[in-house]
């Protein structure tokens, strides 16, 4: 369903370890809302010197009110520095929910959720939704120290299993999530693998979800400008059914991609065979029309 | 009674004088989810190419103060594919498309002229002169709009291939020493009308990687930031060529704004940047714009143009000075 | 340890390459009321003339986006005075003073220059080519620093009547198609380094008046709005003319936008418009930019100048690369 | 004394009729202050994009939590709009207290105090330095409306006699304070006029106390981007002691002046013989100088 753009006020501001969880009133949001969609906020306020809005992914929606939508974030610059000093009663604007949603199995699967840092937030909703299709859900969750650890807790009390990593080994394993896959994988039977990390930990997931043939669908939060499709902004290469390889937008493409379909080595490049590069030329010249 | 917001794109009439700035808006779709397009007074397009490009790496947008720098590269698919599907699209939505066209060299201009005139539903070609031209030779990334020579040549090229009925708009850069002489040569090569601004060149350094912060090193700077810049510009060229009709574009986010550049000279104004932080701009602005001239009790938006040129006293005569 | 601010200009050094720029921090006095000027690196004086100036009417400020528009006419008191009260509480202060100069043809900067080289204390020269040329002809309006040759003579007026010892600093403007050929005839013509970058040509419109904001119609943007422009200017020339000092300017709020600054080429950095908004501006930068330095572990800011230009490899090996 | 920068906490914020009076915690700006002197605020927070600060006149200060300053604003625009949303415990960054303050007569005298608008603001704590010097302090005060007559209250309270004036006749006579100057000053007996209101009224006000020969001490809050005196942004033209008209800074050399000083009638104009005005020459060519 389309997105919409609404104003919603501001319900609750929660800490929780080094992140903030925000929840804000926002019916059209919370009913179209499908796990793996994200919000994109506008911060700064009316006379604001911030013009990129700023993108979220949704952590959970809740019929309350009408219908709240809830997100996490870690305050990381001027704009989350902003969001972080609103409080109850505050009006955001935002726009959502937005982009492609995790697909679910049709069958009951075991399904992998990975995540880094705030990345786990949008899994505790995708985790719900497999669980109504009869879906298990095991919990591969990392972070560079325990208090940046999203969602420990609930992954152990929701998931059938949950295993944490932590770069300094103030929880769970040290190490990363990408030193435990192959052993929580084998250990789970994993048939599909969902992610939401950095790029670089996205491209371990699918380069070892490749050796083990297994799906995997990857949530990308690179940077967003715009969060609607109009920027140009946040463009990755991405290889189509038809084998061509095109720059297609995160936002409105994605923000999930099939693990696959990402060419990881080449995010940040214009590949030189994608669709239009420098020197590209289509591959089937038109009949007739070569000169 | 609500003022009337009707304004010429030449000879053709458009319902509002607020469009979307070309590059800011694709080619309508995505802001369709939150506005009715057919509303907007035109979609100015993403400029289009001959042939598909993929643009330039990311990063290709940075924030600034009250502006964004980018550098996109033009990506798009190609004149074909944006005959065949993005055109008809608009068309079927109601809404008029200001096709816009970027090229190396004027003879490409020229051919992305002719195929826009076999098109139907185009109602007028916007140049974007801001693009370099490749056989300027001399400076590296020298831009057509930096001479008027060149540009003047890119200009005749489109007028010469397009059809006559299709108004022509050059679209300027502001990074030039002498906007005014520019402009000059894109009229007398038959512009039937100009189009301005075009992004200021800026940069920004990452200060974590102490390296550029967009892939191409360079960027185009847009925004509220320079909506100034775009003011006077608008400002010297209509006191220059008065009965020549201008677009207006650069940082406008409210209603206010479109009123500041129209009372500066333009007969339209286009809304870039703040379409990513706020996709439902154009509507919105369309509604600020109303309530504006409601409160001076203007009838007719296109009573207002260049209106500030006027010595004070017959401006507050006319309208009334508010306080 | 903090790490080492000290910075050249030309042969003389600078215990901070954080200054106050010309005409946004007068002669110092108002801002020692909040902070020591003697620990800013230099105060660049508000552009003095020969004669005393009353300036523009008011309204002579405009606030913009992120920016300021301003227009006041230099008022000043003329170099008499100057040098009888401003300069000599300057030096009472311990600050060091480079005195930036304004004319109206080259012979009134040549004038300046040798009256500035009679007085003791004088750390340098900054040449505001931003300045109308009186005798330019053509176009009104035109700037010293809009055409090479004119500028080039203003310079080589200056440097052939200052003292041989006192360097002097030629202050570009952005709004030119080709800031490097104006950079380099003012090298040519003896500059011993280059100040960039003047404000920005712009205007606002005041919708209640529906007439232009500033007295005066046009004025120079400023403010971190345009600092991807000073950026850019920087890097520009400083890619062109790699042993040419700098001093950067526009848009300076934050110790990470003097690092962005000499990131780019700058050996110094002057803070403007953010004085307005900050008087204590200076002093904080300053503390900003140390305890960056720190954070990267560069022992002196020195080190930075120029870097964002050396392939990425380079410059992340040297200094390690933050994320 | 010299002004001082510093951080202040909101203490309180109240409605007053169209106003709003905003207690600042900011104990070496209020210990320094004396009536008719001014603070400069910078308004937007951290990433603001409104460089300029706003400045207002100090309604008074008090000893507790150390000093606190009070203002009182009407919103205009975005700087009072974003102000007016502050709330107790937000922090501001206030400069002050800045300009030259009221005078004060040495011995008793029966002074008129003339504001209009948000004008009056400033009046009361003047007020109550002159009654410290033994003064009889009479309130002249206008707006269009009533709401918009800040302190009547407190000048039918504290004065020795207070007339109110609206445009719209909503309280006390209708009509502008210029209407009832005449009869106040006769009444009262004034023997000194201090005022707050736009430049028309300090005018027309400087003109009448010329006809009486009394004298005048206008506050002027003409537009100021900086407050300390380095952007030049707020000049009118003054006559000094010399005879000699300057085009002075209404934040440094103001924002009190003797009212037959301002060339009122100029005010927004460099006259023609300002010193540094164009085609303006030394009276006085230095001897031997002359070519
Ligand atoms: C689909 C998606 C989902 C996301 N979900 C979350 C989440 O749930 N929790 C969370 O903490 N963060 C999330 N992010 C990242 C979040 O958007 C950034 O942390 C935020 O924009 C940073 O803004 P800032 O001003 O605080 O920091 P800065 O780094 O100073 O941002 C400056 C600029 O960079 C852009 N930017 C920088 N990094 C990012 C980024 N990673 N993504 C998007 N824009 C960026 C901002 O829009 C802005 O233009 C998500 C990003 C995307 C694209
Ligand atoms: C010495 C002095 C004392 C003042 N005392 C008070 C007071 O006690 N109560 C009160 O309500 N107002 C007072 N003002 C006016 C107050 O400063 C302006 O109302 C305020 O700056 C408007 O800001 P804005 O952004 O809301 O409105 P806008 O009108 O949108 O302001 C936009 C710009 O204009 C400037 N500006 C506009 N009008 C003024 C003005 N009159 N004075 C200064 N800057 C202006 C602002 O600084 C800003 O740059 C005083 C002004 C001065 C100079
Ligand atoms: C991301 C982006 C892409 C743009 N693409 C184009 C383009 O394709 N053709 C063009 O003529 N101008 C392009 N522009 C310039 C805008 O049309 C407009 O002239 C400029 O951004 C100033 O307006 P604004 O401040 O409202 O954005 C682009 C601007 C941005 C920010
Ligand atoms: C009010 C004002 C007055 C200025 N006066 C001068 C001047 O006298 N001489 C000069 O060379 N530049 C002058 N400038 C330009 C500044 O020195 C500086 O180059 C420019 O403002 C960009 O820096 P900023 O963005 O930090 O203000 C002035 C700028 C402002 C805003
Ligand atoms: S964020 Fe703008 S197109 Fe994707
Ligand atoms: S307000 Fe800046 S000098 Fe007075």
């Amino acid at each position: 369903m389309a997105p919409v753009q609404v104003r919603g006020t501001v319900l609750t501001v929660r800490r929780v370890d080094a992140y903030i969880a925000m929840t804000v009133v926002a019916p059209a949001i919370a009913t179209r809302f499908r796990p793996g969609q994200f919000i994109a906020i506008a911060v700064g306020g009316a006379q604001t010197s911030m013009l990129a809005r700023r993108a979220f992914a949704v952590h959970d929606v809740r019929p309350d009110h009408g219908g709240t939508v809830e997100f996490v974030f870690a305050v990381t610059g001027p704009g989350t520095g902003w969001l972080a000093e609103c409080r109850s009663r505050d009006v955001l604007d935002v726009v959502g929910p937005l982009g492609r949603p995790f697909p679910v199995p049709r069958d009951p699967a075991s399904c992998l959720l990975v995540g880094v840092g705030a990345g786990s937030a949008p899994l505790f909703a995708l985790a719900a939704r497999l669980a109504e299709r009869g879906c298990q859900a095991d919990f591969l969750l990392g972070a560079p120290s325990a208090d940046r650890v999203f969602g420990a807790l609930t992954a152990r009390r929701t998931g059938r299993s949950a295993v944490i990593t932590t770069a300094d080994g103030s929880l769970g394993a040290r190490g990363s999530v990408t030193d435990m896959l192959a052993t929580v994988v084998q250990q789970a039977r994993t048939d599909v693998i969902y992610g939401c990390a950095p790029v670089s930990v996205l491209r371990a997931v699918s380069a070892l979800a490749g050796r083990y043939a297994i799906p995997v669908q990857a949530l990308v939060a690179e940077p967003m400008a715009c969060g609607t499709g109009i920027c140009m902004g946040c463009v990755l290469p991405v290889v189509g059914t038809d084998g061509i390889t095109r720059m297609v937008r995160a936002c409105v493409d994605g923000p999930v991609f099939r693990g696959d379909h990402v060419r990881w080595d080449d995010v940040g490049t214009i590949p030189f065979d994608a669709l239009g590069a420098p020197g590209w030329k289509p591959r089937q010249p038109e009949a007739g029309h070569a000169g | 009674m609500p003022a009337d917001l009707r304004t010429r794109l030449a000879h053709v009439e458009l319902p509002s004088p607020v469009l979307t700035a070309a590059g800011c808006a694709g080619a309508g779709r995505e802001l369709a989810q939150f506005i009715d397009i057919a509303r907007v007074g035109a979609v100015i397009t993403k400029s289009v190419t001959l042939e598909p490009r993929a643009g330039n790496p990311v990063p290709r947008l940075a924030e600034t103060p009250s502006g964004m720098l980018s550098a996109g590269g033009l990506q798009g698919p190609g004149i074909d594919a944006f005959l065949q599907r993005d055109l008809p699209w608009l068309l079927s939505r109601g809404a008029r498309a200001v096709v816009s066209i970027a090229g190396h060299t004027a003879r490409e201009y020229a051919e992305l002229a002719t195929r826009l005139s076999d098109a139907a539903g185009v109602t007028a070609i916007e140049v974007n002169l801001g693009c370099p031209d490749a056989e300027g030779g001399g400076r590296p990334g020298r831009l057509f709009a930096h001479d008027p020579a060149s540009a003047g040549q890119v200009v005749a090229a489109v007028r010469g291939s397009g059809r006559w009925d299709i108004p022509v708009f050059a679209k300027l850069s502001p990074d030039v020493t002498d906007i005014v002489a520019v402009a000059r040569a894109c009229v007398t090569a038959g512009a039937d009308g100009l189009s301005m601004i075009n992004t200021l060149p800026g940069m920004a350094i990452d200060v974590a990687t102490m390296r550029p912060t967009l892939a191409a090193v360079h960027g185009g700077l847009s925004g509220p930031a320079i909506r100034p810049v775009a003011v006077r510009c608008v400002w010297q060229v209509r006191e220059a060529l008065p009965d020549v009709p201008l677009i207006g574009a650069g940082g406008v986010r409210a209603g206010t704004d479109v009123l500041e550049l129209m009372l500066a000279g333009a007969s339209m104004v286009a809304v870039g940047t703040a379409l990513f932080h706020d996709p439902s701009a154009c509507a919105r602005i369309q509604r600020e714009l109303e309530e504006e001239l409601l409160a001076r009790g203007i009838d007719r938006v296109a009573d207002i143009i260049g209106l500030a040129h006027q010595p004070a006293v017959f401006a507050a005569d006319r309208h009334g000075r508010l306080s």
